[in-house]
């Protein structure tokens, strides 16, 4: 055990960062909100920390305090909180696909504003980001709180009047409308928690990666977050957070197969140089045969009725 | 990795290596890890350095390896991402067990993936991360990748030299590449410091395939000469693009434009081109006439820059563990001690490569010091389709 | 099944079970509809009357029974066959191709058809009985009035040449006096030989141009009959003509 | 500025703008009919670049599973470019059939079709580079013959050059929209794609097999965008396996711009886009690339339906 984790524990602590991810980008979903800007303000609060930690604080000796490592995230939260209502309030106008190109039109953007400014350091970036922990995996001591966290909001949030009006406006909006739910305020604050969580995940990212440039948080973040969304399962919250562990695992899992002994040289060879080949199949084939994502509602509610009574499920 | 994790993973290294004495480890392979771009968009980058590496592998152990000793490369993907970079360095790390790694391709990579060896305690070897700042990243942390300060100037001399009037410099580069980003400060610093006129600088992407709006601005810029920062197939493509619109001055090409793959994209007119090498084919010595021999055999071409300087990685840590193993035998050594020892030997060596004689500077330790550098001129046959180097100085 | 000793049915429905996820739309429906005859099917919003059609031209799919067509099974066959095969239908909400001219709707009506003599002769036998899409031939579907529209959906559909008509609510959203010129060319329909199965919510009026009719509740079939037997039928009277 | 710099920009941008408008045919053409964005659009584009250069019995590269092979046949450019076009198409319908019929007949979420599109993507220019390696590729020179490398359509004293590749582009973009214009309004084909395009229950209740059209639009949309990888990669190489992913965020861009699936539109788009990009003064260069994506979000919030296009109905 303690030489898988000296191995993964990198790969362990993205996981669940990822599986955050996922959450900022299913919170406007839930309302039916296709954003794909996210990965802006993770950039965003990627840049905030990097910036704090290297030129405000300067770097001393040992590790870098944990509490500013907290304060970096609350100012990216509040900051990304800022930006998100500047953007969302014009952008929530806008549906479907509409809404997914305006938010990805952002991202790219704020992409090339990152590479003009000279606090972002250009395409180099910002580098020597301080480490407040000694090994990779204490990063779980500030990352699976804050998954709770998010997963406790996303559940609560589901099962209250909110959220029941945030799934009012995915069915029908109009109708969500008439119901007297007002469609703008309860999308711009969906989006906008999910632009704060984004932040914050950019922030503790931003040390956890050691480094920060503009290739964090890109279009291709957006669309790996859209895939862990929906192959993991847009109608409960735990479809985001299993597909961002479950996506974010598999490339590096099929690294791993490649390695394990026994294997015929060509399978092997294949395994690691088309690892993208099998991770794109294998995104296909997910939504072909889980075409609500590997958990739905449905499947949890049998899950917990299982338990129950076996009798009333059938 | 912390202490409280590195120790039982120590003990397990050690008790294996023990092991291992008593089965004639002697004949088993170093492990030194590869870790280079062989997916995503860098693969291009990758794909050469893995050809170099391959060679290099083939040809040190043919001499005998480490004193006797063969060595085997180990490839972990890095990817074109710093996530993959830092998975695979730490796959190398703690599963492969590696006593040295070579790559990521990236600086932007490097930056990432170089803290965790940091941590480790295991040297890394840089082979094209040019950017600023990638020995600072830490002890343990080096590079055969020359920044450009030194050659970059040198380009321009050579420029000056063939034309006498140069005044007016436009610079041109990708704003989203790190290498280039680092390339053209160095450019910008040294127009100014021969006393040139920089009239505009234009940026494009690494991913951009058309220019003629910055053509068109450096052509309204009337300059006497054209400096590129990029990569190989957005540097070709300018190039192509600048005289097919009837650019008729001097170009420099940064260190970026240094390969044989530029050829095929901008054809006969890449003709002209000063390119700042910190590699050279052309360069007489033994071991470049062997590595040059080489692949010849196997592409038909000569052997761009990122192949020679993965062959560098891996020489450079061939004749560090050779030279580490004359002092104190590396088979009585445990991986920590080997990796800790290792480093100190490669920054304490001198290394007769591809790449001309070169050290590494005490501080910031890693830092290349390369004796050779190049400007060499791209002359292209009258077809177009082949070409080659020849020195300017 | 039901009545009669006549021919084989020209529609029939055996024991047809759909439902949308786990909301069961029909259950167990059978009924059929005899060349020549105007059929209706009446009910309140909601008890599938729409599904029934839409499932006879194949565009929902099948749970349990069969639907048979001129003595074949049509359960597996797409839409586009039965087209092919006979069956047309003016959907629910006249779903005109509102980007296309009146006479492109109309030649995509005949879609299925190849013979080109025949097919222009069908477009001028449509503008002959629909006077008022003539004039606006060119004009884009879209921009015609509710009535116009229910005019080029049931010319539309009639230019497959249909031996089945399936109208899914003519009269929806239409003024009485409009209401009153579509089922005028029911009626000609009718007199004309087409076999039409008539979904309407205004079951008077259904009834009164009908031969038989069925009554859908929740999706379930309930009462069945001459349609004259069940203008008089205290059930129907009070739910659905009061 | 002078009027030479003006025209200089002018046919810049259009030089520009026609690249990103055949790129965009093709991509707007699947959004008309599926109302869904077809990320494997700029995998196919790229695949048709490839097979273009292997049906010319060029030599492939020196990485990848092919290294060093060659197709033992040596076809003129115009044919290999046809033959390249065609490859596409079958490798559209091959996305199609995998990709994107197995959700339609389940009624999956259309947003997964994007996902799965995006899988197929990532698998695609994977197998292009395990198959033909990473590095850049180029056509044979000349491949239509002795022309100059640039045309002048200014004075001798004052030039205004644009390159011959570029015009060959504009000239093809523009027959392609004319030949797709004429299709989709004035054939039986057309009228039924533009059924199925506006309401796919009706279209079927017709009795269009709107499955077997939907297969046709991606031959077409696969046949455009192996012409266009090719022309593109005439112009500028064909730059590695990435090639055609490069152009499909900018490509999301023209045809918002245009009105999504709008096919004349699409065109306007490119063209405003290329003209916008072209017109960046050259000290705000650096800015340049945000010019797209700052087009498409401006236009997004004042005029959803893109500059050409009448409201749609919205799907995905």
């Amino acid at each position: 055990m303690p030489a898988f984790l000296a191995a993964y524990d990198f790969l362990l602590v993205s996981m669940v960062l990822a599986a955050v991810l996922a959450l900022s980008l299913y919170l406007p979903l839930m309302a039916g909100q296709l954003s794909l800007a996210s990965p802006g303000f993770y950039a965003l609060g990627g840049y905030i920390a990097a910036i704090i930690s290297t030129k405000v604080f300067p770097p001393a000796a040992g590790l870098y305090p944990v509490p500013l490592v907290l304060l970096e995230m609350a100012v990216a939260a509040v900051a990304s909180g800022v930006l998100g209502v500047i953007v969302g309030v014009p952008a929530l106008r806008l549906r479907g696909i509409f809404l997914a190109l305006a938010t990805i039109a952002f991202v790219e953007i704020l992409r090339v504003i990152s590479l003009n400014l000279d606090v972002t350091g250009g395409a180099i970036g910002i580098f020597g980001v301080p480490q407040p922990f000694a090994s990779q995996i204490h990063y779980m001591s500030l990352a699976i709180p804050l998954l709770v966290l998010c997963m406790l909001f996303a559940a609560r949030l589901e099962r209250s009047r909110t959220g029941r009006a945030l799934v009012a406006l995915r069915e029908d909006e109009l109708a969500a409308d008439a119901m007297g739910v007002n469609p703008t305020r309860y999308k711009v604050l969906a989006f906008t928690v999910g632009a704060m969580i984004a932040g914050v995940v950019g922030a503790l990212s931003a040390h956890f990666i050691n480094t920060w440039n503009s290739r964090q948080g890109t279009f291709d973040t957006g669309v790996s977050l859209m895939a862990f969304v929906l192959i993991g399962g847009s109608r409960t919250f735990v479809g985001p957070v299993v597909g961002g562990l479950v996506l974010t695992a598999l490339p590096e899992a099929l690294r791993g197969i490649a390695d394990v002994g026994g294997l015929p040289g060509w399978l092997a060879q294949f395994l690691r140089d088309g690892r993208l080949i099998i991770f794109g199949v294998m995104i296909a084939l997910g939504t072909v045969f889980f075409p609500h994502g590997l958990i739905t509602p449905a499947l949890l509610e049998r899950l917990g009725r299982g338990r129950r009574h076996r009798v009333e499920a059938a | 990795m912390s202490r409280r994790l590195a120790s039982p993973v120590t003990i397990v290294s050690l008790i294996a290596v023990l092991c291992g004495a008593l089965v004639g480890h002697a004949a088993d392979p170093i492990p030194i890890g590869v870790s280079v771009a062989q997916t995503g968009p860098v693969a291009l980058a990758g794909q050469e350095q893995v050809l170099g590496a391959q060679i290099a592998e083939e040809y040190f152990n043919k001499r005998g390896g480490v004193n006797g000793r063969p060595f085997k490369l180990i490839f972990q993907d890095a990817g074109s991402d710093e996530a993959t970079a830092i998975n695979a360095y730490q796959n190398q790390i703690n599963v492969a067990k590696v006593v040295a790694i070579i790559g990521p391709s990236l600086s932007q990579q490097m930056f990432a993936a170089g803290p965790f060896a940091v941590r480790a305690k295991l040297p890394v070897l840089g082979i094209s991360t040019t950017a600023k700042g990638i020995p600072q990243v830490g002890e343990f942390v080096s590079r055969v990748s020359a920044p450009v300060a030194i050659v970059a100037p040198n380009a321009i001399k050579a420029a000056m030299d063939i034309n006498k009037n140069i005044k007016r410099v436009v610079v041109l580069y990708a704003q989203n590449d790190a290498f280039s980003k680092s390339e053209t400060e160095t450019f910008q610093q040294a127009v100014k410091d021969l006393h040139l006129e920089l009239v505009t600088v234009q940026t494009f992407q690494t991913t951009d395939t058309d220019f003629t709006a910055q053509v068109t601005n450096t052509l309204n810029a009337k300059p006497d000469l054209v400096i590129i920062s990029g990569l190989q197939v957005d540097g070709a493509n300018l190039v192509k693009q600048l005289r097919e619109l009837a650019y008729k001055g001097l170009i420099v090409g940064g260190n970026g434009l240094n390969t044989t793959n530029i050829i095929p994209i901008c054809k006969a007119l890449c003709d002209g081109i000063l390119v700042a090498q910190a590699y050279s084919p052309e360069y007489k010595s033994k071991i470049n006439d062997d590595f040059k021999g080489i692949y010849k055999d196997r592409q038909k071409k000569d052997p761009p820059q990122f192949s020679a300087q993965a062959f560098t990685g891996v020489q450079v840590f061939v004749e560090a563990l050779g030279a580490l193993d004359k002092k104190s035998p590396i088979a009585k050594m445990d991986l920590a001690a080997l990796r800790v020892e290792l480093n100190k030997q490669l920054i304490a060596g001198t290394y007769d490569t591809p790449l001309g004689e070169i050290s590494f500077k005490a501080s910031p330790g890693g830092e290349i010091v390369q004796k050779q550098s190049y400007v060499a001129q791209i002359k292209m046959d009258p077809g177009g389709t082949s070409g080659k180097w020849v020195y300017v100085k | 099944m039901s009545a009669g000793a006549t021919p084989a049915p020209l529609l029939a429905l055996d024991d047809l079970s759909i439902h949308y996820g786990r909301v069961q739309a029909l259950e167990h429906v059978s009924l059929d509809v005899r060349a020549g005859e105007v059929v209706t099917l009446i009910g309140a919003n909601g008890a599938g009357k729409s599904t029934t059609l839409r499932s006879i031209s194949r565009i929902v799919p099948i749970h349990r029974g069969r639907i048979a067509f001129d003595g074949r099974d049509i359960s597996g066959v797409r839409p586009s066959d039965a087209v092919r095969m006979g069956i047309a239908q003016v959907p629910e909400g006249r779903r005109m191709l509102a980007r296309q001219s009146v006479l492109d709707n109309l030649l995509l009506g005949a879609y299925t058809r190849s013979d080109s003599a025949g097919i222009q002769a069908d477009v001028e036998r449509q503008f002959v009985r629909f006077p008022r899409l003539a004039e606006r031939r060119r004009q884009l579907a879209g921009t015609l009035s509710g009535g116009e529209q229910q005019m080029l959906a049931i010319a539309r559909a009639l230019m497959s040449r249909p031996r089945l008509l399936l109208l899914d609510e003519p009269s929806l959203g239409l003024a009485p006096l409009i209401v009153r010129g579509i089922f005028d060319i029911i009626r000609e329909l009718h007199a004309a030989g087409v076999t039409i199965l008539l979904v309407e919510q205004n079951a008077s009026l259904a009834l009164q141009i009908a031969d038989r009719a069925y009554v859908l509740e929740a999706g379930r079939l309930t009462i069945s009959g001459h349609a004259a037997e069940l203008l008089t039928d205290e059930r129907v009277r009070r739910a659905y003509l009061g | 500025m002078s009027s030479s710099l003006l025209l200089q920009q002018v046919l810049n941008g259009l030089a520009i703008g026609s690249v990103y408008a055949i790129f965009a045919l093709g991509y707007t053409l699947i959004f008309s009919i599926l109302r869904i964005i077809n990320f494997t659009h700029g995998a196919i584009f790229t695949l048709g670049a490839y097979a273009t250069y292997a049906l010319t019995g060029a030599r492939f590269g020196f990485n990848g599973l092919l290294a060093n092979a060659a197709l033992p046949l040596h076809l003129p450019f115009v044919l290999a470019l046809i033959g390249g076009a065609l490859f596409a198409a079958v490798s559209g319908v091959i996305v199609e059939r995998l990709a994107f019929r197995p959700l339609r007949t389940r009624g999956s979420d259309p947003l997964l079709t994007l996902v799965s599109s995006l899988g197929v993507a990532v698998a695609l220019v994977n197998v292009i580079q395990y198959l033909f390696g990473a590095e850049a590729y180029s056509y044979p020179a000349d491949p239509f013959g002795q022309l100059p490398s640039a045309m002048n359509f200014g004075t001798s004293t004052e030039p205004v050059l644009v390159r011959t590749v570029q015009v060959i582009i504009f000239g093809v973009s523009m027959v392609v929209l004319a030949l797709l214009t004429v299709l989709m309004n004035a054939t039986r084909t057309g009228k039924a794609l533009r059924a199925v395009a506006e309401d796919t229950v009706t279209a079927s209740l017709l009795g269009i097999n709107t499955d077997r059209l939907i297969l046709l639009t991606f031959v077409i949309s696969g046949f455009l965008g192996g012409v266009s990888g090719t022309l593109i990669g005439l112009s500028v190489g064909i730059a590695g396996p990435y090639f055609g992913i490069a152009f499909g965020l900018k490509g999301l861009a023209v045809i918002v711009l245009g009105g999504l699936g709008d096919i004349p539109g699409a065109v306007v788009g490119g063209l405003l886009i290329g003209l916008a990009e072209s017109f960046v003064p050259a000290q705000y260069i650096a800015y340049r690339e945000a010019v797209p994506f700052a087009l498409l979000f401006v236009v997004l919030l004042l005029r959803p339906q893109g500059l050409l296009g009448r409201a749609v109905v919205q799907k995905v």
